[in-house]
């Protein structure tokens, strides 16, 4: 059985951690890009399709990152 | 196959499940295509009910809580159960700075942030049967969004 | 506060749902900071199990998925629970390749997965109550894994 799993990926030992962070790094970035050609906010699914990658991803990324923004906006703005 | 979708979770009522709360409703809301935005604002009120559970409802002590999701086309409901103590003043808990925990640094603020970022607010509430929040968020669709 | 986190979530037999229980179970198990082969084994064995639930149990007519997590220290133990049709020879229907649904173009390699990527797989079948799928998997710790 472990045959099948080294056919089907070979990600070895990296941690989910450290992917998400990278994620939500891109993500922060393709949101402000994404927000300056719209001119509106994007949605998860325009932020996936632009970095190619999963939706479910992003909304894993999302909590790895500070999520208390929104929080922050609303109070300082 | 309807419109609507449901969910029901049942967690202990322990401080690393507040995230985890939190995740599973940008989970679930995320089929509608949500903007980040929205789905921080949603968090952030998952986030407080659920700790005010944790803190106030148990104490810090163990038991459950009962978290409901539900979509009816592009309107997320939300309620989030706990069987703990219960609030006496309904009207007063939820004032603006009003904590009856001064002594943890609580801002009193939870209730505030819950009806700011959500489109309705609802407490329900029986001293020593426990507490139930009901709120409601209507996700803007993509098209709209512009 | 014991070791031990438990919760259950119950939601619509519908296709959508699967990456939903998908990103529930990894939400769960991510305060043990899984490595991404760990991660996407278990998420696609959520699949798989929740998968034949929608297609096989309820045939695509409404019903109740329910989903129990369990963490023990580092080891995740998942339940996966229909009340469908059930199974009746469950020997044959673990077999690889078999599917009872060639017209869908199922692979029959729904179980082979879940034996492939879960340390352990049980399958509790009652024709005309239900199915019940145990999985239990070992999380490596972060230290033993330099
Ligand atoms: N689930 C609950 N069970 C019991 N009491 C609660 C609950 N939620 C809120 N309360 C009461 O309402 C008050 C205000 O809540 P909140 O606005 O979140 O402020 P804080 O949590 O900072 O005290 C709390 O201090 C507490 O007395
Ligand atoms: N939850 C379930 N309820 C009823 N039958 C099931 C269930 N899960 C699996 N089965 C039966 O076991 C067979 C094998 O399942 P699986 O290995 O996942 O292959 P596939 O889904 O591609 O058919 C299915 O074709 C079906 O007959
Ligand atoms: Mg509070
Ligand atoms: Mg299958």
């Amino acid at each position: 059985t472990g045959e099948i799993k080294r056919f089907l990926r070979d990600d070895g030992m990296i941690k989910v951690s450290r992917t998400l962070k990278e994620t939500a790094g891109k993500v922060k970035i393709t949101r402000e890009i994404l927000n300056n050609k719209l001119g509106r906010e994007p949605t998860i699914d325009e932020i996936a399709c632009e970095l190619q990658i999963e939706t479910e991803d992003i909304v894993m990324a999302l909590e790895s990152n500070a999520e208390v923004e929104s929080l922050y906006k609303t109070i300082y703005q | 196959m309807s419109e609507t979708n449901e969910i029901t979770l049942e967690f202990d009522s322990k401080s690393k499940n507040e995230s985890f709360a939190r995740m599973v409703v940008a989970a679930f809301v995320s089929s509608l295509d949500p903007t980040i935005e929205e789905i921080a604002d949603i968090k952030t009120a998952v986030s407080e009910a659920v700790t005010n559970c944790i803190i106030h409802g148990y104490e810090n002590e163990e038991g459950k809580i009962t978290l409901k999701c539900k979509l009816d086309k592009n309107k997320l409901f939300i309620e989030i159960m706990d069987k703990g103590k219960g609030i006496e003043n309904i009207k007063q808990a939820m004032e603006p700075l009003y904590t009856s925990k001064p002594e943890l640094e609580r801002s009193g603020m939870g209730f505030a942030f819950m009806e700011a970022f959500m489109d309705k607010l609802e407490v329900l509430s029986t001293p020593g049967a426990g507490t139930t929040i009901l709120m409601e968020k209507e996700i803007q669709s993509a098209a709209s969004k512009s």
